[in-house]
């Protein structure tokens, strides 16, 4: 059971991405994206985590997709599937190669045995929100605060600098 | 200038602090749809709905319905093709086209007289240009039914026969 | 000139002028009341109803047979002029039946308007003490009488006497039996019956090929030119829904005056014929077979290449900008000798010594204007079976000349025209075109006057503006006039006149132009 | 593992023919609710043999008009993602239910069963995170139908969402600190308790200021009016649907009304205590089983006599309305009561008063299911309610009130209760 999940999980995943990078469209792509998400959600409630993986749901599939889908679409606008010229060859390659490096690294890195039939070996309270909270709010609360203000000043920034383009007065 | 001594600048008041907070307001509107449905609910038969095919409602006289075309003592159309209809017709849908009469006292008759119902206004301006009294919308049917849009142009043999129905 | 106050307004008029037009002048070009009056009759005074107070006579006197004098003060409007007109129009309405919803004068009618201005009054006569009359009568080929709506202005007869000399119609008996009819075993056909219907200022007189076939108020009016014969009457086409009803005339005293001929105002059913061409058509195995324009298009200028064309042949009747381009794509297809710009004999018949030509072209001076000579048939026929290729017919009938025909026989025809003619039958391509009434064109009357007539109704189906084919086939042989519109076609026939001002045919006056450096060009045709 | 599998499947066909119960009622309940309230008949056509049942013939009616309608589709779609958008919001608005419990527990056969489907750790965030999920199917429907209307749909429906989905959890926080866990089960047992011995501990006692940003955020969540931006008639023709026809609409409109029904059964577990009878807790309920069901059973069989006899007076009334087998409608329905009143009655001959110890349990778990069952209704209700009462916001309006407004007293509502939850339980 435990292998079966995590095999499709992975395979959700691993289709998810292969479509965030050959979607045609930029919508398809979020939607690839999304997928992914899912999968790696699943992920984490094979690992016995439902809360990281409602999480992982909430907030990147839920919240930070949506604002990305928001504003592809209002870029992109109701427009179907435009002609883009094929991918030339050594694009390909340059894309190709080092993914297979990648994953001749992973296969020959990862320890023999590991993979199939795998008995998993986490933490009981993994992902649980209690230990989560504390890590958060306790060991690294000051990284978090941090990253906080980091986003708040990128938001603000961002912002300014959507404005100052159009020239209007602060609403 | 102010009319019938109403205040020509109306000045709103600003709601306070219970109002814009919107749920007790939201409340008091419940009340008043929840009162409607109450009492609707226990008085159906009170409700101003009118069960149309069943029920229908007495309209008057002056009710301008489909029209038809009157006629002379000797049972021939009184319509002397003058166009005043079918030139006053703001939809245009009266379509006439004159022709001599056999008879020379009254050399000017409608050939064909078509009315598009489906244009028709039912204004009813044609009865007020009509000089000979020859159109009127005196027959009270207002259901007006067909299968296509052809049979909707009714001629004046149809105009002339006016059956109380609705079916063309 | 005189010096005169005419409801307060002081105008100086020539000596010797009507003081109705004086009148006229004063009111901003409002007419008097009036039914008899006609500025191209003689005076006949008889309806009493341009009544004016003219200070320091005791009684009223009537504007038409007045002439001016110096100092003269004339009321038109006072209480005692309003008060006359409307008692005048009541004794011409007491006997005037009440037909207005079967009259076709209706909405054009004197009795009306005058009516409106006036009277307004209750009747005090019975309709059944009316004097009857006879109603319908048929009096010629053209007009029906109305005896009992006739308020006996004479124009009618001053007309039939004073213009066409021919005095068909008469008023018999006296009093309220006073009545306009023919003689016995006479009949109103002279070839300008129709202008009495004109000039008649109530339905007395109604024309019978419009009798009930549309109330006035329904037309619109558009300016043209008669396309009869070549003086070029001008013409109001009065029309509606697509279809034109009836031609009337358009003053133009250096041409036409405010007459027209009876045979000039039947043209009109030309344009609706039944044999009218609406289709491109093309003859496949046998039969010519209706095609789409786009396909026809195809044909067309698959037919008209450089080389490919034996012989062009066009005709009078085409407008002044079709003739240019004509001679144009003649000159390139087939240079200068192979064309013609017409049979000679066609399109002549009995003219008469007032309006109607014998020559029955409406253009043939333009031709002459532009040394695009017409050919007799014989010569015609001895030239093209010279010829070979494709023989290129713009519009009239030159093959129902059986030796043209017979000479045309081994060439494929190509036949741009309006009706299913002779031509048609024996073309290969057979295009539409417009006809007068449907395009904006010039045209060159025998006087060497340039008229422009305009589009009144859409020609039928496929047909187009002619000059736009023209163009088309001159592009596609690589010869494009550059004109993208009327402007630039006038500006191009301007130059091909060699006019002094290439923008003259744009801003043609109304009653046309005659070109003085032209005036003296030898008439086309015998 | 078969019993695993036939108590899954009993507990989610119960919550699927709950809602797929509730939406067609649902339906009904707009459409004569919003005709009687504003002074119309509504719809009382559709019926078969006569019976119309006040118009409940006519989503029956819908439901073989959209099955048998053709499908039209624009020519222009995104073919991939205009059909998964359909699909999408009928997924979302589904599977929130599996953590919703519907009633305490039942005994069969000695086994405790819990009354949920998935009794998850964190149900509430779960709820969330699927709630979340809802707009891909408005956005990407209205994106892929390629039209402005359903395009500008899905950009109100993305923002409003993205807006209210803070606020409502923000306005769900200060409970789960109340009652210290984000599982379901958990609130809904916390609010059997009372207060002082007399107050319910419900949600919306402890957290006025969070029911209240809780319902509207919901309000928004569902895009219903007054925060119905998306699809707003007046404006955007249907929003993001526009394009849709046949089943696809269908499922769209279906999912609307499921999801009222999954924010009633939010409102009513969070805030209003779950399958809990306010004062009458579990023990008390199957110690006096025997008493209120033959009460209860009296009381049905004279309300009932009471029904049938207005149906027959109505019956009487009619007489000659239609000349048809409409007629016949009321007293058909009169008899039906007489009949059910009937076996109301005959029931007490089966001695309901001496009730064995395991029909009390049984008794008890019906009971709090029934009062689920009703505070749902009562809520989906509300949502017609409002619908037909409150003017639409403006899109600026909804925006505004979103952050400027919401946004903030969550925060402050958040804050005040996690001061309070500290005072109280720090030693």
């Amino acid at each position: 059971m435990e292998a079966f999940l995590f095999y499709f999980c992975g395979a959700v995943m691993l289709l998810g991405a292969i479509g965030v990078v050959i979607a045609r469209s930029a919508v398809m792509g979020a939607c690839s994206l999304i997928l992914s998400f899912l999968g790696s959600a699943g992920l984490f409630a094979a690992l016995s985590a439902p809360f990281l993986a409602v999480l992982q749901v909430l907030v990147y599939a839920g919240a930070i997709m949506v604002l990305f889908l928001f504003v592809i679409m209002m870029l992109e606008g109701p427009v179907m599937e435009t002609e883009t010229s094929r991918p030339k060859l050594w694009t390909t390659l340059m894309a190709l190669v080092p993914a297979v490096i990648i994953l001749a690294a992973v296969a020959i890195w990862l320890p023999a045995g590991r993979l199939p039939g795998f008995t998993s070996s986490v933490p009981e309270d993994f992902g649980q929100p209690m230990p989560v909270a504390a890590k958060l709010l306790g060991d690294y609360v000051f990284a978090f605060e941090i990253i906080s203000v980091v986003m708040l000043v990128a938001m603000v920034g961002a912002l300014a600098l959507a404005r100052s383009k159009r020239n209007q007065p602060w609403t | 200038m102010s009319y019938k001594g109403l205040p020509d600048v109306v000045t709103t008041r600003r709601r306070n602090l219970l109002e814009s907070a919107y749920f007790t307001e939201i409340a008091r509107g419940l009340a008043v749809t929840g009162r409607h449905l109450i009492r609707n609910l226990f008085n159906t038969d009170k409700m101003p709905t009118v069960q149309y095919p069943d029920q229908k409602r007495d309209y008057g006289p002056r009710f301008r319905g489909r029209h038809r075309l009157t006629q002379r003592e000797d049972g021939s159309p009184r319509c002397v093709a003058c166009m005043m209809c079918s030139t006053v017709c703001p939809a245009d849908c009266i379509e006439i086209i004159a022709g001599e009469h056999p008879d020379p006292t009254i050399e000017k008759y409608s050939k064909e007289f078509n009315i598009d119902l489906l244009r028709c206004v039912y204004c009813g301006l044609c009865e007020e240009a009509c000089p000979c009294d020859a159109i009127r919308m005196d027959t009270g049917i207002y259901e007006i039914a067909a299968e296509t849009r052809e049979a909707f142009v009714v001629n004046k043999d149809f105009l002339l026969n006016n059956d109380k129905d609705g079916t063309l | 000139m005189a010096k005169l106050t005419i409801d307060g307004k002081e105008i100086e008029v020539p000596d010797g002028t009507r003081l109705f037009d004086a009148c006229r002048e004063a009111r901003g070009g409002r007419d008097l009341p009036h039914f008899c009056y006609h500025p191209d009759l003689s005076i006949a005074g008889v309806c009493r109803l341009c009544q004016v107070e003219i200070e320091g006579m005791p009684k009223l006197t009537i504007a038409c047979n007045t002439i001016v004098r110096d100092g003269m003060v004339v009321h038109t409007t006072s209480k005692r002029v309003n008060q006359a007109v409307t008692q005048v129009l009541e004794m011409h309405l007491i006997n005037h039946p009440v037909d207005c919803p079967i009259c076709d004068q209706a909405g054009e009618c004197g009795l009306q308007d005058q009516y409106m201005d006036y009277g307004l009054y209750e009747s005090e006569v019975e309709k059944t003490d009316k004097v009857l009359k006879k109603k319908a009568k048929v009096i010629g080929p053209h007009v029906i009488l109305d005896q009992e709506r006739c308020v006996l202005c004479a124009r009618c007869t001053r007309f039939c006497e004073e213009v066409t000399g021919t005095g068909e119609l008469g008023i018999y008996n006296r009093g309220d039996r006073a009545e306009i009819d023919v003689a016995p075993g006479v009949e109103l056909d002279n070839n300008y019956s129709l202008n009495t219907v004109d000039i008649c200022p109530v339905g007395a007189l109604t024309s019978r090929d419009f009798r009930f076939q549309k109330r006035v108020w329904l037309l619109k009016s558009t300016s043209s030119v008669c396309n009869g014969c070549a003086t070029g009457c001008n013409v109001r086409v009065d029309h509606e829904g697509g279809r034109i009803y009836r031609l009337k005339p358009r003053r133009n005293d250096e041409v036409n005056g405010p007459w027209m001929c009876d045979k000039g105002r039947m043209t009109y059913k030309d344009v609706h014929r039944e044999d009218r061409l609406d289709r491109v058509l093309v003859r496949r195995e046998g039969e010519l077979q209706p095609i789409s324009w786009a396909e026809g298009r195809q044909e067309l200028l698959g037919a008209v290449k450089p080389g490919g064309v034996g012989y062009v042949l066009a005709d009078p009747g085409r407008s002044l900008e079709e003739l240019v381009l004509i001679q144009r794509l003649a000159t390139e297809l087939v240079g200068e000798e192979p064309m013609a710009g017409g049979v000679s004999d066609d399109g002549h018949d009995e003219g008469d010594d007032l309006l109607l030509s014998a020559d029955r072209r409406p253009n043939r001076k333009a031709l002459a204007w532009l040394d695009f000579a017409e050919k007799p048939a014989e010569a015609l026929a001895g030239e093209l079976s010279g010829a070979s290729g494709v023989l290129l017919v713009f519009g009239g009938d030159p093959l129902a000349h059986q030796a043209l025909a017979d000479a045309a026989s081994r060439m494929r025809v190509v036949y741009l025209g309006t009706h299913r003619t002779a031509t048609a039958e024996a073309a290969d391509v057979v295009v539409p075109l417009s006809m007068w009434a449907e395009k904006d064109a010039l045209w060159v009357n025998k006087q060497g006057r340039i008229q422009r007539g305009q589009r009144a109704v859409l020609p039928p189906g496929d047909a187009r503006e002619d000059w736009r084919v023209l163009v088309d086939l001159l592009q596609s042989i690589g010869h494009d006039p550059e004109v993208a519109g009327l402007p630039a076609l006038r500006r191009l026939v301007a130059a091909r006149l060699e006019l002094e001002d290439e923008n003259l045919l744009n801003r043609l006056p109304e009653g046309g132009y005659a070109p003085p450096r032209l005036a003296d060009a030898p008439t086309g045709g015998r | 593992m078969l019993a695993i599998v036939l108590e899954a499947t009993a507990k989610i066909g119960f919550m699927f023919a709950l809602i797929m119960g509730l939406v067609p009622v649902l339906i009904w309940a707009e459409r004569k609710g919003s005709a009687f309230i504003q002074d119309r008949t509504g719809p009382n056509r559709a019926g078969v043999l006569g019976i119309r049942l006040a118009g409940l013939i006519h989503p029956i009616a819908d439901v073989i008009k959209l099955l048998a309608k053709e499908d039209v589709v624009p020519a222009m779609r995104h073919k991939f993602l205009y059909a998964l958008a359909p699909m999408l919001v009928m997924i979302v608005a589904m599977s929130t239910y599996a953590v919703i419990p519907f009633g305490d527990y039942i005994m069969i056969g000695g086994e405790k069963i819990e009354l949920i489907v998935a009794d998850l750790e964190v149900g509430m965030l779960f709820v969330l995170a699927i709630a979340s999920l809802g707009t891909y199917g408005v956005a990407l429907g209205g994106w892929a139908s390629n039209s402005k209307y359903t395009f500008l749909g899905s950009l109100r429906a993305t923002a409003s969402m993205i807006s209210y989905e803070i606020t409502m959890g923000l306005a769900i926080m200060g409970l789960f600190l109340i009652f210290g866990t984000f599982r379901l089960t958990d609130i809904v047992a916390g609010q059997g308790d009372l207060i002082w011995g007399w107050l319910p501990k419900w949600g919306i006692i402890v957290q006025p200021l969070g029911f209240l940003l809780f319902i509207a955020s919901v309000y928004a969540e569902t895009n219903r009016t007054p925060f119905d931006m998306s699809e707003r008639d007046s404006e955007i023709v249907a929003g993001y649907h526009t394009e849709y026809s046949s089943l696809k609409f269908a499922l769209f409109f279906m999912a609307e009304y499921a999801h009222m029904v999954v924010a009633a059964a939010l409102i009513a577990v969070l805030f209003f205590g779950g399958y809990q009878i306010p004062w009458l807790p579990r023990p008390v309920l199957e110690a006096n089983a025997g008493a209120m069901l033959t009460g209860g059973l009296i009381a049905g069989g004279i309300v009932l006599g009471i029904i049938a006899w207005a149906f027959f007076r109505r019956a009487r009334r009619e007489k000659g309305w239609y000349n048809d087998a409409r007629e016949r409608e009321p007293g058909f329905l009169g008899s039906v009561c007489v009949v059910l009143a009937l076996v109301n009655l005959g029931a007490l001959g089966l001695q309901p008063w001496a009730i064995s110890e395991l029909g009390a349990s049984l008794y008890a778990t019906f009971a709090q299911i029934g009062a689920f069952v009703i505070k749902v209704a009562f809520f989906s209700w509300l949502f017609i309610w409002v619908r037909w009462t409150v003017p639409s916001f403006r899109y600026d309006q909804v925006m505004r009130l979103g952050w400027q407004i919401m946004l903030p007293a969550g925060l402050v509502n958040l804050l005040v209760t996690a001061l309070w939850v500290f005072a109280v339980h720090q030693p």
